[in-house]
Parts: structure tokens; sequence; C-alpha cells
């Protein structure tokens, strides 16, 4: 029995959340820099992880598995391909620039009383956040998948309840009700998601009798168990369903913009670029493998309303006059995106969908981050309340700017080559869908802009004229992940040869090939 | 004629003292009338242990007399202190199970 | 040899690289950092072009593979570089103009305090350019393609604090982006035709493949094309992108990047071969542009305008040329070096003299420059010479050339191709002389008259030092510092001498024929009919603008003018159309649509939240606290109970 | 005649089932539609009592017997002693509150009874074997026997829960005082210190003619003095006046022995005038204590 590797990756988290929840509330800044060591510590093992993961070994690696309910086959059984680890990876690293840019976000208000303690809470809720993320990664049972994928909402609700924005359009009252309508919006449509779920999961277990992934998907490729055909398809859409909620896909995503809008920017990007993935890559890990004939029965249904997604959301972006909530309409955009890579089936939509659900965690951390540093500059979400901000800030314009570029996939940077990959892959299944996403780079080129024209450039606002350029700490933040943006972009072989085996794996679970170019090219 | 009518007059007296707990507002009423379908319990025990032919039946009703006793005695103790309170012996009076 | 490709991209791209996070304490040194990485990659570019004139015409081409891009499955991306001669003469051109306009522009920016950034930025420019034009498969041509247009937006909003100049920077990138969605599905395409997206494989593969693909994917290449090359119908952006400062003008939007489409075209040129429709379409893009460009030339009065208006049509004719098939390519190619010498020129020589007028860009208030800057006038006059096809300079021989095959494509088409020509040609001599007479010639309409009205400060850092009220004072023409005329020296000569030099003895031809296949159509006209024809028209429009601007005195205040001319005015309404078009239609599409979002796809959510609590609420009344209701629901529910199993033991 | 009565229903037993039985039933309904609680306990009472006869009649001695001694000799006791304390007087109106609660209460009823009869129906015992031989021994040496043996351990437990619930009703009913009594000497201090009635009140009555406490004593000139009656009965207005009576035996009085004296009138009237100006102060104490 070797080193439980993937536990001690979630457990470090778990108990930095408990840690940081101990320290009394005067030493608030012992808390921040406790919750900062315990998530390098976690990003510590996630490369561990990385280190010890061969892509071109078994499809599940460093697996363990201990019997946990046994009256109802429930194992605790954990193990990662590799679009799981390149994910494990992208929330560990994430978090420590999360807590970095939340710093100052839950420092109580003068008003507050002593006995409260804002700070050591908040940060202990991102990482037990973090820490049921990465095990909702790293589960192969389902039924301990769907314990994690639902248990995160409860600290997620915390975090966007408890700790709204400091800036915000009106009232202070106001502001507070706007924060719990958005909580409880994003409480209440992620448990329904998660009650259908319930029901399939059951479901499930009433049709395989075991809850084991790889028993259960072992057993549809050899044809041992065979579902009837409107139970498979009824068990997808179960599943589905919460998927689609929770990496938002048209007409599932309105919790998202107030979500986003109403958290702090940090918790915004924990939300698109970390707990999001979770849907995405359920739709991967569990739809396909699971119900191979019924994602493929659902395929030409979902790649439409992923369409609809890329479009619409890119349109709403375009219409929105909130910062916060255009990053997060931009998100549902590139939601739609990856999963329409992951539909398509074909390879290369895959292996870019699961680039992109990296690249666009990287490239909305930056962008969401940096605005958010604006937005606590000037204590304003609106767009309309900001203006020439490149002449007085002009490393936080330049930071912004590369932010958006990553957001409408410039080539060079890395979100380039998996919105690409999907394209093509997309196009390749359904030319007409590709040409149709591509009308979202326009609009993605669109939206940046106009966003960085009005915040950015022309006369300098008086109220800005004092404003002060990042500092280092904010620096420290922005620059590895723009310098990751670069490097993935210029480099990503490595992430592509971690993924492409995994994604090899689930094209033959749904038994699907590339379709093959009509001239054999003098290659 | 046989000892069954017992039973139907017991359970006729039941259903009587049920109603009455039901419309009655006056607590101590209401408490009568629970005595009174007690003593057609009782009533019950005692024409069962003739139908058996066994003395159990009058045990049990004694017991329920105990227990009645010990009931009442408390009871009447509780009207008391609400009447001190509240000067009302109204059953809605003393209902504040809403909010 | 091929180590050294990588080199000409890596010495911009670190000077951009440097130059950008690199602090303050490069202020003063950076723009020479960058005039010198850019001199270096020119450096490296003439070693290599002596290295492949040592080599024999068939193995000139060079291939240097780096690394591994992006791999999956059939997906297979390199980072590879192909050097041939179209490439060559592309790097030739680029890093030459590009080093002279870095030159140029040390002097140009020397007030501005974000100076090290634009050498930033003109870095970034040089090497995306190489990068496109290196590239050795499409999707990598495709990075250098969006990267120069980042690198355009970035200088055409150098002055960002200027709305118009955001505003251009924006219109420039989002119009180019339509296009790179053409150029993205082409790629698509041909990932999905051939499975590969190299130059070599899909161009050797394209003989034996079905037309209709081919066509698709030529007119989603013409699509980025157009996009790039500013060529009608997505031309609108370039007048626009003048707001950026002059040598950006020059460098990017007259003699390389706009030039890229051209680039593209020719490449394809294999795909073109094969689908006679895209070639057609191609032409008749073209011949639109030429047009177009030159009757926005005769209107404006704005000099950079007007030389963008010129540029657009100049292009016109590569484009057309490109669309003729092998007849074409190198004409297209060679028109496209000569034009990249004197565009240039012309538009430093507009910088120069604007940076004597105190930023004036209205023709109609300048006049008699020639006695106060006599070297910008020179070099602005040969360019102009060159422009215009005066024989025996570089515009001369390319255009003749071009005309010569527009004629040759034979039949109908060739005719009317071959007619638009010369009747671009003709406009082209009109507006280049106008311009000409207009800024060097006549009265000096400057005097006594303040210029760049207060209303619109002059975004122009001459203007800014000399700041203040003085800066709206009557202007003091003087020639500009030697940093700004020795470029403009430089490329006066290429723009004379060029074209004699590349066809004599058909050097260009034969220099270009391994890439491009030359053949000679056959013209229903001589050669030398053509050439007549073109300087008879030539005349026709000198004297033409003469009879309007030179004899008689010019209103300082532009004449309202024929419809035509306020068409053209507005770049022939095109603006317009797209406003009314797109933008509103745009705006009022999103704005329905934040309706829509907020209150069916919330509210059917929020509807549904109402009614549940509405229900609840009426629940609710159903306690109403009265211990002995409850005692009724319990009683009868036992009832009930009693009732149920008895019916149980009953059945 | 108690062994007969053990086996067979003789129609002795038939006729008093039915009389009786009768009576307890109209005795449960008056119970509960009696407006006063004092009538509710009383026809309970006679319920009771009915039912320990039954008790007899089916060979329970012993219950017959503790059912007339403890149910209704102390537990209805109790019931009245409750009533007394919450007020006699007091009869609550039947008038239903709650909207639909009479009737779904009487349909619960009846419906239940209905339920009741229909399950004794389905039983259907025909033949019953009687308690002759349980009551052998004798009824309560029976009891005693299975209470000893069989049920000791639910006896000792019963004889836990009746001392409970007796310490239960006394922490009930027992009230705190919430401050300390005045002491005699507090009492004087404070009076003195007041300055008005420093010495006790004075009695209730007149002359031996009454002595009840409700009537007030007469000052000299035979007017009544509220001071002397209870403070409670003086708050209800339950003072009887009789000044006026004790002035007109006066009167009389006077009247004799003036007739008897032949004297002039003269004093009779101003008498009279003073008998008016009483009656009239009379009169006002009468509507003060109205």
């Amino acid at each position: 029995m070797s080193f439980p590797l993937l536990t001690a990756t979630a457990v470090v988290p778990a108990v930095g959340a408990i840690a940081t929840a101990a320290v009394p509330a005067a030493r608030r800044t012992a808390a921040k820099w406790l919750a900062l060591l315990f998530s390098l510590a976690t990003l510590a093992l996630a490369v561990a992880v990385l280190v010890r993961f061969d892509p071109d070994g078994d499809r599940y690696q460093l697996t363990e598995s201990h019997s946990w309910i046994a009256d109802f086959g429930v194992r605790y059984e954990l193990g990662v391909d590799g679009i799981a680890v390149s994910l494990i990876a992208l929330t560990a690293l994430l978090l420590p620039f999360i807590i970095l840019a939340g710093w100052h976000d839950a420092d109580p208000l003068e008003t507050t009383s002593s006995r409260w303690r804002p700070t050591q809470g908040f940060f202990a809720l991102i990482l037990a956040v973090e820490a049921m993320v990465i095990l909702s990664f790293e589960a192969t049972d389902v039924f301990l998948f769907y314990i994690f994928f639902e248990a995160m909402l409860i600290p997620m609700y915390f975090l966007i309840g408890g700790f709204g924005d400091r800036a915000h359009a009106g009232s202070d009252e106001n502001a507070t009700a706007q924060r719990s309508y958005a909580a409880v919006k994003f409480l209440l449509y992620n448990l329904a998601g998660g009650l259908i779920m319930l029901a399939a999961v059951i479901g499930l277990y009433v049709v395989a009798g075991n809850f084991s992934l790889q028993e259960i998907a072992q057993a549809r490729a050899d044809g041992s168990l065979d579902m009837a055909t409107n139970t498979e398809r009824l068990l997808f859409l179960g599943f589905f369903f919460a998927f689609a909620v929770k990496a938002p896909l048209w007409p599932l995503h309105t919790w998202l913009p107030n979500a986003m809008g109403e958290a702090t920017a940090p918790i915004a990007v924990l939300i698109t670029a970390v707990v999001d993935k979770v849907g995405t890559f359920a739709m991967l890990r569990f739809c396909l493998q699971l119900f191979p004939e019924a994602s493929k029965w659902a395929t030409p249904a979902i790649v439409v309303l992923a369409l609809i997604s890329i479009i619409y959301g890119a349109l709403l972006a375009v219409g929105q006059r909130d910062i916060k909530r255009l990053v997060a309409y931009a998100s549902i955009s590139h939601f739609g995106f990856i999963v329409l890579g992951i539909f398509a089936m074909t390879s290369q939509g895959q292996s870019g969908a699961t680039l992109y659900m990296v690249n666009h965690g990287l490239s909305t951390a930056a962008l969401m981050l940096v605005a958010g540093f604006l937005i606590s500059r000037r204590g304003s979400r609106l767009i309309a309340d900001y203006g020439g901000v490149q002449k007085v800030a002009p490393v936080l314009a330049g930071t912004f700017l590369v932010g958006g570029l990553a957001t409408l996939s410039l080539p060079g940077l890395a979100p380039f080559v998996s919105e690409f990959l999907v394209l093509v892959g997309a196009f390749a299944r359904y030319p007409v869908a590709g040409v149709v996403a591509t009308l979202g780079i326009v609009l993605a080129a669109l939206y940046t802009l106009v966003l960085y024209q009005r915040t950015m450039t022309g006369p300098v606002k008086p109220e800005l004229a004092k404003m002060p350029d990042l500092r280092v700490r904010e620096l420290a933040v922005v620059a590895p992940l723009i310098a990751l943006l670069i490097g993935l972009g210029v480099y990503p072989k490595p992430v592509a040869d971690l993924v492409n085996p995994a994604v090899e794996h689930t094209m033959s679970d749904v038994q699907k090939k590339d379709p093959e170019p009509e001239v054999e090219a003098a290659k | 004629m046989n000892p069954v009518n017992y039973l139907y007059l017991a359970a006729l007296l039941f259903a009587i003292g049920a109603t009455g707990v039901l419309i009655r507002r006056n607590m101590i009423v209401v408490f009568m009338c629970i005595e009174l379908m007690l003593n057609a319990c009782n009533l019950a025990f005692v024409a069962f242990s003739r139908l058996h032919g066994n003395l159990d039946g009058q045990i049990i009703a004694f017991f329920t007399m105990v227990v009645a006793a010990a009931e009442v005695v408390v009871g009447l103790a509780i009207i008391v202190s609400l009447f001190r309170s509240r000067h009302s012996a109204s059953v809605d009076d003393a209902s504040l199970m809403k909010l | 040899m091929e180590k050294l490709i990588a080199l000409l991209v890596a010495a911009p791209l670190l000077g951009a690289a440097v130059l950008l996070c690199g602090g303050r304490l490069l202020d003063r040194v950076g723009h020479w950092l960058g005039t010198l990485l850019a001199a270096a990659s020119f450096a490296v570019a003439v070693v290599l072009f002596t290295d492949m004139l040592g080599k024999d015409a068939e193995d000139r081409s060079l291939h240097q593979h780096l690394f591994r891009w992006i791999p999956v499955e059939g997906f297979q991306a390199d980072v590879a570089f192909q050097l041939d001669q179209l490439s060559m003469t592309f790097v030739l051109l680029i890093t030459s103009v590009g080093t002279l306009i870095h030159l140029y522009s040390v002097g140009y920016m020397e007030h501005d305090e974000r100076r090290r950034r634009f050498f930033g930025y003109l870095n970034l420019f040089l090497a995306a350019m190489l990068l496109l034009v290196l590239a050795d498969n499409y999707l990598l041509l495709y990075v250098g393609w969006e990267g120069v247009g980042l690198a355009s937006y970035l200088l055409i909003g150098f002055w960002q604090h200027k709305p118009s100049a955001a505003t251009a920077a924006k219109k420039a990138f989002l119009v180019n982006r339509v296009g790179d969605m053409g150029l993205s599905i082409a790629i698509m395409l041909m990932f999905t035709t051939f499975g590969t997206f190299a130059f070599g494989p899909v161009l050797g593969a394209a003989e034996e493949t079905g037309e209709g693909k081919l066509t698709a994917i030529g007119l989603m290449l013409l699509l980025a094309a157009c996009g790039k090359s500013a060529q009608v119908p997505l031309q609108s952006w370039l007048g626009d992108a003048m707001e950026g400062p002059t040598p950006v003008s020059a460098l990017i939007h007259a003699a390389t990047m706009v030039t890229a489409g051209v680039y593209l075209i020719v490449r394809s040129g294999e795909i073109f071969n094969a689908a006679p429709d895209a070639q057609l379409a191609v032409t008749v893009v073209g011949a639109v542009t030429l047009l177009f460009g030159a009757i926005v030339g005769c209107a404006k009065d704005d000099i950079k305008k007007a030389l963008a208006g010129s540029t657009m049509s100049q292009i016109g004719y590569m484009i057309l040329a490109a669309g003729l098939g092998p007849i074409g390519y190198v004409f297209a190619i060679m028109h496209l070096v000569t034009h990249g010498f004197f565009k240039a020129g012309l538009f430093l020589g507009a910088g120069s003299v604007m940076h004597g007028m105190n930023d004036e860009v209205d023709m109609r208030k300048y006049g008699g420059l020639r006695k106060y800057m006599p070297v910008t006038f020179v070099t602005f006059g040969l360019g102009y010479l060159a422009i215009i096809g005066f024989p025996g300079l570089s515009g001369f021989f390319s255009k003749d050339k071009i005309i010569e095959a527009a004629f040759a494509k034979g039949g109908a088409e060739g005719w009317i191709l071959g007619s638009v020509a010369l009747l671009g040609a003709a406009i082209t001599a009109y507006y280049m002389t106008r311009v000409m007479l207009l800024t060097f010639f006549g009265e000096e309409r400057w005097r006594h008259r303040a210029t760049a009205s207060p209303e619109e400060p002059g975004a122009e850092p001459a203007a800014e030092t000399r700041g203040g009220p003085g800066g709206h004072a009557e202007p003091h023409p003087h020639e500009s510092p030697a940093s700004m005329t020795i470029p403009m020296v430089l490329l006066a000569v290429g723009s004379v001498f060029a074209g004699g030099f590349f066809s004599i003895g058909d050097r260009f031809v034969h220099w270009l024929e391994p890439v491009t296949h030359h053949d000679h159509g056959d013209s229903p006209l001589s050669a030398a009919t053509v050439t007549g024809a073109t300087v008879v028209v030539l005349v026709v429009g000198v004297t033409l603008a003469w009879f309007q601007y030179g004899r008689r005195p010019v209103p300082v205040v532009a004449p309202r003018g024929s419809l035509l001319t306020r068409a053209a005015r507005r770049d022939l309404l095109q603006d317009d159309f797209n406003h009314v078009v797109l933008v509103r239609g745009g705006e009022h599409l999103t704005r329905s649509l934040v309706y829509v979002d907020h209150t069916l796809v919330d509210g059917v959510v929020n509807g549904t939240a109402a009614s549940v609590g509405g229900l609840s609420g009426r629940l609710r009344k159903l306690q109403n606290g009265y211990a002995r209701s409850y005692a009724v629901s319990m009683f009868g529910g036992v009832a009930v109970l009693i009732a149920a199993t008895l019916l149980m033991r009953a059945v | 005649m108690t062994s007969v009565a053990a086996y067979t229903t003789s129609t002795g037993e038939a006729f008093q089932f039915w009389v009786l039985g009768t009576v307890a039933v109209i005795g449960a309904l008056s119970t509960i539609l009696m407006r006063r609680a004092v009538h509710s306990a009383l026809c309970l009472a006679g319920t009771m009592i009915i039912l320990a006869v039954f008790y007899l009649a089916n060979g329970a001695y012993f219950l017959g017997i503790v059912q007339v001694v403890v149910y209704t000799g102390a537990i209805m006791m109790l019931f009245l002693f409750v009533v007394m304390l919450v007020g006699v007087t007091a009869a609550d109106s039947l008038k239903e509150t709650l909207r639909g609660q009479r009737w779904l209460a009487a349909l619960c009823g009846l419906g239940f009874a209905v339920l009741l009869f229909a399950g004794i129906g389905n039983a259907a015992v025909t033949d019953f074997n009687g308690l002759a031989k349980a009551n052998e021994g004798g009824n309560v040496e029976g009891l005693a026997a299975l209470i000893f043996t069989k049920y000791v351990f639910a006896f000792e437990i019963t004889g836990a829960l009746l001392i409970t619930a007796t310490v239960g009703a006394m922490v009930l009913t027992h009230r705190e005082r919430t401050e300390r009594a005045k002491t005699q000497r507090e009492r004087a201090e404070q009076r003195v210190r007041e300055g008005k009635h420093l010495p006790p009140l004075p009695a209730p009555g007149v002359y031996a003619r009454h002595n009840a406490v409700d009537i007030a004593g007469l000052l000299p000139d035979g007017t009544p003095a509220e001071l002397t009656v209870n403070g409670t009965l003086r708050e209800r207005g339950q003072i009887r006046d009789v000044s006026h009576e004790a002035l007109a035996d006066l009167r009389a009085l006077e009247q004799r022995s003036a007739d008897r004296l032949e004297r002039p009138d003269l004093r009779r009237t101003d008498i009279g005038r003073e008998g008016e100006g009483t009656g009239e102060r009379a009169g006002r104490t009468e509507e003060a204590s109205k």
C-alpha cells in the first residue's frame, strides 16, 4: 500500500480549512498566511501527482480503493486520468493566487464586532472548496463524486452570500439583498440539478448494482451490462442536467452572472475557473463513459445548446454595463465552446475542450482578478465609471489588456490553442456548427475591446486621476498567470500529451473515430 | 343478552368523550371528557375480562385508574397555574402554537 | 543557414519583450535598442539572401523545424519556417522598410514620453509580420496574421487619450477579425479535406481535389485577404487607421501589413489556380477596390486619408493581379515591393509635412511648401512620380505589367479588367497630382491662419511639445531633422530605381518563378500599346488635376461638391452602411437579448419560485395554531387509519 | 346473586343494562353539552357511578368499589374544587369560534363510533366464559394474586408514577413570594408615618343589631362609615346599608315617647328634617356603593 497521494492532495486543504478557521479573531494576518501556506502545500502535492502520473500508463492511476458503505456497494475509490490530473493541477495552481488576490477582501469593517471572525471564515471556506473540488476530480465512485459535487455548494453559498463585493452600485442594504439573492439563486439552481442527478445516481445503482465508475464502464464496454435504451437516456439526462447547470449551459446559465457579479473577484474566479469546471469535467468523465449510446443520441441537441450559449453569451456580454457581469457572460460563451468540443466526439474537440478548461481557468483568472483590482480602486463595477485608466495606471491597463486578449483567444496565448482545436474538432464533425461557433471569436473581440476601450482609453476621469498602479502583491498574482498564458500558448505540447491518451480512451468509450480527410495529402 | 353490548356502550362513550374534547373550549371540561374516555376504556376492559374469563382485564383497568388519577392531579395543577397566569381556562387562549 | 531563419523573428521579438516589460530605465535607450534589433533582423535577412543567391533557382527554399506545437491525433501543428524566394522578398521588404521607419520614428516620436512602448510595439509588429511570411503552415501563418492585427491595434490606438484613436483601433481589429474568421474556416476546411494545413502537402494535393472544396477554401482565403488588405467590402477600417502616428501608417498601413492579403493569395496560388470561380471573385474584388480607393482618394482633403485611399487602390491592383493567376502573381508581388517603397516614402513625407505644420492634416491649409521643406518636397515628388507610373520609375514598370496581365487574361474579362486598370491609373494620376499641387504648390494658404483647431488638440507629439495656445498659432514650416529625412531619401531611391532594377531582364520574374510559375498570357494588345495607353491616361489625369487645382486658387474651405464627391468624402457611405446595419442592429439585438435574458429566461425561474412561495403561503393559513383544530385533524387521521386497517382486514 | 351474574346474563342484567346504559349515555352527552363546568362535572359523576354499577355487574367488584371511591369520590371532587377555584359562576359560551370545528368534530366522533362498532361487530363473539372460575377465591384475592405476582413491576412503577405526579402537582401549583412580607413593626411604623388611622380600623356591624362583615358601622349621626368594611367588599360594591332602618327605628321611638308626653311637634319636625338629611346622605352612600 503506497502513500495515498490523491487523498493527501485533498486532505491537506481540508486540514488547512480547519486550522484557518481555528485561528483566534485577533490574529487575522496569521490566518491569511496559514491559508496561503496550505494552498501552496496542496500545490506541491498536485505537482507530485503530476510527476507520478504516467500519461501512457493505465487509464486510471494512483488509484485508492476502500470499502465505505458496504450495504450499497459505495466505495471510497480515487483515481486520476490525464484530464483529471490537468484539472487538479489547475485548481491547486489557481488557489494561491485566489487567496493572494482576496488578501484584504474579508478584512472586517470597523463596525463589525471583534467576536465575529470574517477573515478566518473566508479563507477557511476557500480551502474547503478546494478540497471538495479536488476530491470530485479524483472520485471514480459515482456516489462519492455526487457527495462532493453537492457538498461544494455549501461553502460556495457562504462565500457568495457572506462576503460580497464591497464595490457595488446602490445602497448598502440593497447590495446585501442583491447578494443574498445571488447566493440563493446559485444554491437553488445547483441543488435542483443535484437532486435530479441524485435520482439518476440511484437509478444507476438499481440498474448496475454498484457505483464504481470503472466497473460499470467496463461492463458497458464488454456488453455484460446493457441498459434499455430509454433507461439509459433518462439516466444520461439526469446526469447531464446537473452538469449543464454547473457548467452554465444556456438556458440554465442565469445564476452565473448574479453570482459572479455579487461575489468578490477572487470568489468569482473560484466559481467560474474552478467550481464550474467540475461540470464540464463530469460530462466528459461520467456522461460519455457511463452512457455512450445516450450521449450519441443527445449530441445534436447538446451541440445546438452549446452554439446558442456561445453566441448568446457573447452578445449579452456586449450588452452589459457591469464589468464583472460582462466577464460572466463571456465565461458562458466559453463554456459553450467547451461543451461543443466535448460533444463534437472528435479527439481534437475533446482534447481542445480539456485544454480549454485549463486555459479558460487561467485567462478568466487573469482578466477577472485585474478587473477586481481595478474595481477595488474605484469602488464601482459600472463600466461607465471608468475611462483613461491606461494613462494613470499603465501596468494595470497592460495586464488587463493581456487578460482580455487571452479571453478573445489571440494566437500565441494559451486559449487560442484550445479554442482552435475545439473549432476544428467541431467543424470536422458538424461543419455548420464549426462556422457558427467561429462567429463567436468575432463577438469575443467585440466585447473585450469595447470593455478595454471604455475603461482604459480616452480622457482620464477626474475620480481616477489619483489611482495607484498595481501593487507588488497584485503584480505577484497577475504576472505568473500571464507568464503561464504565454507559455502554454507557445508550447502547449506537455498538456496536450498529458490529455491525449485519456481522450483516446473516451473516444473508444463512445466508439467514435475521427472523420478521415477526403484527400490523403502527401505528409 | 351478550356482554358484547358493554363494548358497544364503551365505544359510544369513548366517541362522545372524544367529540367533547374537540368541541369544548373550557380546559376543565376537556379534562372531564378525557376522563370519560378513560372510563369507557375501563368498561371495555372489564367487559373483556368477563368475556375471556380471567382477571387481567380488570388489572389493566385498575392500572388505568391509577394512571388517570395521576394524570388528573398533574393536569389540574397545570390548569390552575395556567389560570393564574392568564386568568382564563380556555384552550384556544392557551394555544400559541403559531408564531 | 536554416538556423538563422528563427533569428529573423527572434530579434524583433526579443526587442518587443525587453521594451514592453523593461521598466522606465530603458526610456533613454529604448528606441535605439528597438532600431538596432530591427536592423539586426535586416542584416540576417541580407545574409540569408546572399546565401540564397548562391544556390541555383530550384533548391533555394530553406526549411527549419523548431518544435511540434499542437499535437492531437491527426491534427499536427508545427512551429516550422519556410524561406523560399517569395518569403525572402517579403522579408527583405519588411526588414528594410521596417528599419528605416524605426529610424524615422526616433526623430518623429522624440517628444513622446511613451516612446519606449512605441518601439516595443513596432518590434512586435516586425516579429509578427516576419512570422507571417516565414511560416510553413497556415496555422502558424494565422498566428502571425493575428499578431500583426494586434500590433496594428496597439499602434493605431497609440494615442489612447484620443477617443477617435481608440475607436479606430477597435474598428481595425474587429474588421480584421472578420477576415481572420475566414482564414480560420479556411484552415478547418483544409484540415477536413487534406488532413493537414502545411503549405507543402496542401498545395501539392490541390490538384486532385474537388473543385467545390477548393472554391470554398479560396473564397474563405479571399475573405481573410479582404480583411487584412482593406479590400471591399472590409476596407472601412483603413481610413480611420490613419489616426495612428504617421510612421505606423507608413509601415503597417502602406508598406507591409496591408499587403499580407496579397501574400496569402499568391502563396495559395495552386488552390486558386484549381478554383477559377474563386479566382474570378478575387479579380472582381481587386478591380472594385481599385476604383473605390481611387475615388475616395480624390475626395479627401486630409492628406493621410488621401494617401490611405491610394493605398487601397494600389492594393486593389495587386489583388487584381493575384487574381489573374500565374500571369499576374509575379507582378502583384513586384508592384507590392515597389509600392512598399514609394508609398512608405509618401507617408513619411506627409508625416514630415505635418511635423512642420503643427499637425495640420488638411491639405487645403497647406500650399507652397516646396520652398520651406525642400528635402521633403523632392522625396515626396519622386514618390509621387513613382506612384502615378511616370515612365522609368518603379511604379511605371510594375503597374504597367499588371495592366498588361489584366488584358492578357483574355476574353471579355480581360477587356473589362484591363480597362478598369487603365481607368484606375488615370484616377491615380489625378488624385496624386491633386495632393502634390495642394501641398507644395499654389499660394501659401496657411499664412495668417491658426492650425490644429483647439477643439481637437493635436495628437502628434510636435504639437504636444509646443503645447498650450502657441500650438494653434500660425505655423512655421521647417525641414525635419536628419533622422527623419535620411529614411525618406533612401526610400525615394528605392522608389525610383527598384522597378527598373527588377524588370531589366525580367530579374524579378525569374527570381519568383520557382514559387509562382509565371506564364505569359496571350494579350490581345501588344505590350507597347498598353504602355502607350498608360502613359496617355497618366497625362490626362495629371492635366485634369492641374486644370482644377493648379491654375485657379484653391478655396480653403472645401466646396460642397457634387454628390459623388460628398459620397467619396464619406468613404462612399460604406461607414454609414456599416453603422446603420451592423452597429445599430447589433445594439438593438444585444439590448433586446439582455431584456429577454432578464425577463424570459430568468423570469421563468423566478416565476416558479414565486408560485411555490405563494402556494406555501396559502398552506400556512391551514396552520391556525388552535390546538383543537390540530386535534381534529389528528383524530380524523386516526379514524382514517383505523378504517384503512379494518378494510384491509376485511378484504 | 353475584355468583349468578358471573356466567349468565340474566334478563335482569339486560334490563339494568338498557336502562342504566341509556342514562349513562345521556349523562355523557350532557357532560359535553352543559354550559357550566359544574353541571358537566355532576353529569360525569353520574355516568361514572353507573359505570361502577356495570363493573359490579361484570363481576369486577373491587373495581366497582374503587370506581365509586376513587373516581367519583376523589377525582370528581378534585374537579369540583378546581371548578370552584376557576369560578363557579363562569358559564362558557358554546358558540364555536373556529369555523367548521364543531361539525368536523361531530363528524369525526360519529365516524369513529361507527368504526368501533364495525370493529366490534366484526369480532362477533357469541359465547363467553364468565368469571366464575377466576373469581372462585374471591375477586379481590384474585386481583391481589395477579398484581403482586405477574404485574408486580407495573404496580411498583405506578406507585412511582403517583409519587411523581404528587410532587409535580405541588411544584406546579406552588407560588413563590416575590417580595418579603412586611412585619407587624414595619406596618405600624408606616401607619405612623402616613399619619392617618393610627388605631386599628373600626369594626363593622352596628350595635348588637348586625355583625355581618358587609354592613358598615354607623357614625354617631347614623351615617355608615365605609372604612369599617373589608376592602374587597368595598371594591365589589357589596356593602349593605342599614342606616336608614336604624334612623327609622329611632324616629319611631321618639314618636312613641312624644305621644306619651304630649310634646309639641316642633322637635319632631326638625328631627324629621334631620331624618331627611340623613336619608339623603344614606341615599348618597348607596349611590357610592353602587
